[in-house]
């Protein structure tokens, strides 16, 4: 009798779609909560593909309409550049050093604000970065 | 020829479907990959799909807001539909006096069409403290004239033996609306559950006037006023139509069984 | 119907349950509908602008709005033209119903997919449809020129013959599965032995969908022209959306011209004219509906 | 059988508590004294900085709380118009364009005059010419908040596959060079066409609006209909895009941020969406110019105190923070737009050569030829005017009808409209003489 009145509260479709809606909110709420420190490492190097120290990386938000500038940070001898708490999900990343002119700005979006990125392909200054198009 | 007619039947029916279908798959399409104003020719296939536009919408309204405060109002105005709307056309079943003034009233009320009676109303709804909420929203869809006349006619087709032995035996007048007349104006009740549900549901210009809280807003103004901020020219427009149709959907494919199974079979047959 | 009640005090009671039951919605209408069209009604006698008391005007704004409004004139025939559009959406659902209702494999599934426009948002509607029709990239263009219709593509809401006619293809786009439900409802309300006897009878299919289905399916038919109506006033929400009542006022209906009137001019009075106007259409053109079908057809029965 | 009408009114009324309850305590009446409501136009990304505005309020009335609506312009009319005849208009209005001549006209704005008067070092401190813009019968309505005014923006890559070494000088070069610049999906011109933007165009070929009494229509004329018909080809054969005529805002600028259009004229705020939006725009591939005869409409943002409003000094006090000094400069620097404070101006654009030097010769235009500005008329019907005539243009451009045709209707309608106004304004003055 309980048994079969649980069955027809819980093994509907209704409570089955709401369940399972649930459970996948509650797992990505998981994972975001693990991965949202705002760390965004990455390289930039010349373009023969040697490291560039000191270089300044300027980070912008991009937001739905208009793009705000977010925070900078220097590269170190190796070429790394690390931000922290960035809190973003569209970003546009753009390294410059004297006497070497500006990469050209590189997208990159994420899945949801402050995610964690470790950027695997360096900025690299390019020969002729103006004209983008 | 038998075969033939069948076949053409399952053609014409693909293709209606078919063209039903393809907007929802090209407002999927380019949610997924945002192909922008200037694209030309339209790939078939979405090319590169990602839900990045999914993630800018979701960070540019607060959506589980909007979607709460949809829900509420369209759950008020089903609740206060069914219920109003049966109360009253279970008294159209019956003869008093000024019946005749209370239809043609009912009749010439449906044709009053309620941008017209935005200013008034609003004024109306001030006095009554009810500006800037849910049933604020609300009230004016609280009940539908359409509804009222099927519910009047649903009764009306209940057998008056049915109803008179229910007397007899002593039961309530009440309980016979509840337990003898609505069970059967399953139809009645299934048509006025997906007006109220659309009408409820795709309310734009009323709550538009009388919101002024922007925690308030509900899913069509949001949507709304991403238009007019981003036009037609991103993604993310697509990734919030589509989070706004979901819940409809859902909704509607989960009960579907009830809508039209309670719509094409109606207890209207006897 | 009558119950024969001896005591008076019983009709007493009677009664006051029938207007205990009535009240809420009577409550609502009277708050929402008629005190709003009697506001209408006494402003659009009057001058008014939005910081000023009122002041009697006669009826200016009526002549104005006959005389000199050529807008007017265009969005009251905008207007009728968009209902032309309920009439072709309920023919569509019939033949959808007629179809639908045959037992063949998979009409579940049918139904489902042709009803699944309906509860979708108009202003949503709207936006899928902008993007279906845009002149540039959309999938409408693409495709008629990939059969051949057309040779070069059509900016179809901006243009001045195309917009009503796609704005009108949308809204039956939306309700079309709505108006196949309800007739599909009416078919299975009639008694299959009607149908034995006229084929006994020697009639061919044509002559039985015009002597018996068309008959009674009447009070359906009626249902889905009422429904079309009322959900012309949704068309508000398409319109806003898709294009403004543009270009120039191609798509100007007496609902936009009212909102525009009204909220984007402040000139409440005059709004309040078109208003007034707007509400004899509508009452005229039920009048006509429920003439044609029959005087006192379907569910709508005055006695 | 007895009707048991209590045991059915318990549940009914149970049910209606229930609904009450599900409604949520959301409508709580909310207390109004010591209240001034703002009501902004548009301002979503300026959150922060209207709390610094109203922090610095609150060192001058500590007691008075501020309330900020923000509304985008195609519901702000709608929601002002609302709160008006409810009789609760907000204290402080942010309009664009000509809306506010109306509320104005029928006296829904405080006289600013005495305040301006009163405060001369405030005052000396905006253009003469933008503090006129906002006189109407010789009385001052509205303080600038920021001013932006239209301008030619030019493609240089497509100014250089061309052949074109410098923007037009007239008219006529104008639509030379648009030819010039057309091929396949590219156009040559565009313009926006909301808000009067689109009158340079007509300035510039000689044409008025009105008499100069402001009485009478007085665009339909030979040299008008010459230019509509002009422009219309232009407009059929690709030279002028067809989205100038139909489209808004983000449309227009998208399609000349994707490289598509030669010249566009758009107001400064423009630069800032491409920016935005786009990686290859630099001073290498745009430039900025004014149209011909440097006419330019202005699409200008100002404060209005309500005349009903209960705290007018208080009222004033906060435009005066937001309008100059620190307040406007924030303002300024987070719009990319200049204010009406020419001092303030100066920093901003010291602010800008350093962040961002493109925009810098931009706003330089915007400062200059104050005094060729157009499609700011007093006129107190301004808007319904706009609607009577730009439909009308619009069909004739889009080569629905023929100039002359559309411009003879167009005529009729706007002397309509003038006639009408002259009516009701003694009908009003009448009123306000009985009370």
């Amino acid at each position: 009798m309980l048994h079969s009145a649980l069955y027809t509260l819980f093994c509907n479709r209704f409570a089955i779609t709401f369940g399972v809606f649930l459970i996948i909110t509650a797992g990505w709420n998981t994972i975001v909560s693990f991965n949202d420190d705002g760390i965004i490492k990455g390289r930039v190097v010349a373009a023969d593909g040697k490291p560039v120290g000191g270089a300044t990386v300027t980070l912008l938000n991009k937001e739905l309409l208009v793009t705000v500038l977010g925070s900078r940070a220097m590269t170190n001898e190796q070429g790394q550049f690390t931000f922290t708490h960035h809190n973003s999900h569209h970003i546009w990343l753009q390294a410059a050093k004297d006497g070497m002119g500006e990469t050209p700005r590189v997208e990159f979006r994420m899945y949801f604000k402050g995610q964690n990125l470790n950027i695997e392909t360096p900025l690299s200054f390019a020969e002729n970065d103006t004209k983008g198009q | 020829m038998r075969r033939h007619s069948l076949w053409a039947t399952h053609l014409l029916l693909s293709t209606t479907c078919l063209v039903m279908l393809v907007p929802f798959y090209w407002l999927l399409k380019t949610s997924l990959t945002g192909e922008n104003l200037f694209s030309y020719p339209p790939a078939l296939l979405p090319d590169n799909p990602h839900i990045f536009y999914y993630v800018d919408a979701w960070y540019s309204i607060p959506f589980v807001r909007y979607l709460l405060n949809s829900v509420v109002v369209s759950a008020i105005v089903i609740v206060a539909n069914i219920i109003f709307n049966a109360m009253a056309g279970y008294a159209l079943t019956m003869d008093f006096k000024g019946k005749r003034v209370v239809i043609l009233l009912l009749l010439s009320c449906m044709m009053v069409p309620y941008q017209a009676t935005v200013v008034p109303a609003y004024l109306l709804t001030k006095e009554l403290g009810l500006l800037n909420s849910h049933l604020g929203m609300a009230l004016p869809l609280m009940s539908t004239i359409v509804c009222i006349f099927m519910f009047k006619a649903s009764f009306a087709a209940v057998p008056r033996s049915l109803i008179d032995s229910a007397r007899i035996d002593g039961v309530p007048e009440w309980q016979i609306i509840f337990r003898i007349m609505l069970p059967l104006s399953q139809s009645a009740i299934a048509t006025n559950v997906v007006l109220a549900f659309t009408w409820s549901w795709n309310s734009f210009l009323w709550p538009l006037i009388i919101l002024r809280d922007d925690n308030m807003q509900t899913l069509p103004l949001g949507l709304a006023n991403f238009l007019s901020v981003v036009e037609d020219t991103s993604g993310a427009l697509y990734a919030f139509c589509i989070m706004v149709l979901i819940p409809g959907l859902v909704i509607f494919l989960l009960a579907q069984k009830q809508f039209i199974q309670g719509l094409t079979t109606g207890a209207t047959k006897g | 119907m009558t119950v024969k009640f001896g005591i008076g005090n019983k009709r007493l009671r009677e009664s006051t349950l029938i207007w205990f039951l009535l009240f809420p919605s009577l409550a609502v209408f009277l708050l929402y509908r008629i005190l709003p069209l009697a506001w209408n009604g006494v402003l659009s006698l009057q001058f008014w602008s939005m910081y000023k008391p009122p002041r009697f005007a006669g009826l200016y704004h009526y002549k104005e709005l006959f005389l000199y409004d050529d807008v007017f004139r265009q969005s009251l025939w905008n207007t009728l033209l968009f209902m032309v559009g309920s009439p072709i959406g309920i023919a569509l659902g019939l033949m959808i119903a007629l179809l639908v209702n045959r037992p063949i494999f998979g009409r579940n599934i049918y139904r489902t997919i042709i009803f699944m426009s309906f509860p979708v948002m108009t202003v949503a509607t709207g936006v899928i449809w902008l993007w279906l029709f845009s002149e540039k990239t959309g999938l409408i263009n693409y495709f008629l020129m990939y059969i051949g219709l057309i040779d070069h593509s059509q900016p179809f809401l901006e243009d001045f013959n195309l917009a009503l006619p796609s704005i009108v293809l949308v809204s039956i786009w939306q309700v079309v599965g709505l108006y196949m439900i309800i007739i599909l409802t009416g078919l299975q309300n009639i008694p299959p032995s009607i149908y034995q006897a006229a084929k006994i009878d020697g009639a061919n299919s044509w002559q039985q969908f015009w002597l018996i289905t068309f008959p009674l399916l009447r009070p359906s038919i009626f249902l889905c022209l009422i429904i079309g109506i009322i959900n012309s006033f949704n068309a508000f929400d398409l319109v806003y959306v898709m294009t403004g009542g543009g270009p120039g006022h191609a798509t100007e209906l007496l609902i936009t011209y009212i909102y525009k009137t009204a909220f984007t001019l402040a000139r409440f009075d005059y709004a309040a004219a078109i208003t007034v106007i707007n509400f004899s259409l509508f009452l005229a053109l039920t009048w006509l509906v429920n003439r044609m079908s029959g005087g006192n057809a379907g569910a709508v029965e005055t006695n | 059988m007895p009707f048991r009408a209590s045991a059915a009114f318990t549940v009914i009324a149970a049910l209606i508590s229930t609904l009450l309850a599900l409604s949520g305590c959301s409508n709580e009446s909310e207390p109004v004294q010591n209240k001034i409501v703002v009501l902004t136009f548009n301002m979503p990304h300026y959150k922060d900085g209207f709390s610094r505005w109203v922090a610095e309020f609150h060192k001058l009335h500590p007691d008075i709380e501020v309330e900020q609506i923000d509304r985008k312009g195609s519901n702000w009319g709608a929601f002002y118009h609302t709160q008006v005849i409810s009789g609760t208009a907000p204290d402080i209005i942010d309009t664009q364009g000509g809306a506010w001549l109306q509320y104005a006209s029928q006296g829904g704005l405080l006289d600013l005059t005495p305040f301006l008067e009163k405060d001369a070092e405030f005052t000396a401190n905006f253009y003469p010419e933008l503090l006129q813009s906002w006189i109407y019968e010789g009385q001052n309505y509205g303080i600038p908040l920021y001013f932006t005014k239209t301008l030619l923006f030019y493609n240089k890559l497509m100014f250089q596959e061309a052949g074109i070494t410098s923007p037009p000088n007239s008219f006529d070069q104008l639509m030379e060079y648009a030819y010039k610049m057309t091929k396949g999906e590219k156009s040559g011109f565009m313009t926006l066409n909301f808000d009067w933007l689109y009158w340079p165009l007509f300035a510039m070929n000689g044409i008025d609006l009105v008499t100069p009494d402001l009485r009478h229509a007085a665009f339909n004329t030979p040299k008008a209909i010459a230019l509509i018909e002009r422009l219309a080809k232009a407009t059929k054969d690709g030279a002028i895009s067809n989205i100038s005529w139909t489209g808004r805002w983000v449309e227009p600028n998208s399609m000349f941020a994707a490289g598509q259009i030669g010249m566009l004229q758009a107001h400064s705020t423009a630069l800032l969406w491409m920016l935005s939006n786009t990686s290859w725009i630099n001073e290498n591939t745009i430039g900025f110019a004014q149209m011909p005869g440097n006419w330019s409409t202005p699409n200008a943002h100002a404060l209005h105190i309500s005349a009903d409003s209960k705290y007018p000094q208080a009222a004033w006090d906060f435009i005066k923070i937001a309008t100059s000094g620190e307040g406007a400069y924030s303002l300024g620097i987070s719009l990319n737009n200049l204010t009406g404070d020419r001092f303030v101006n100066e920093k901003i654009l010291d602010y800008f050569s350093q962040t961002k030097p493109i925009v810098v010769p931009l706003l330089r235009t915007q400062q200059e030829h104050l005094n060729t500005l157009v499609g700011n008329w007093p006129l107190a019907n301004d808007a319904e005017i706009k609607e009577a005539l730009y439909p009308e243009l619009q069909s004739a451009l889009l080569n629905h009808k023929s100039a002359a045709d559309a411009l003879s209707r167009a005529e009729k309608k706007v002397n309509h409209i003038l006639s009408r106004d002259d009516r009701t304004a003694q009908s009003q003055s009448s009123v306000s003489g009985g009370q």
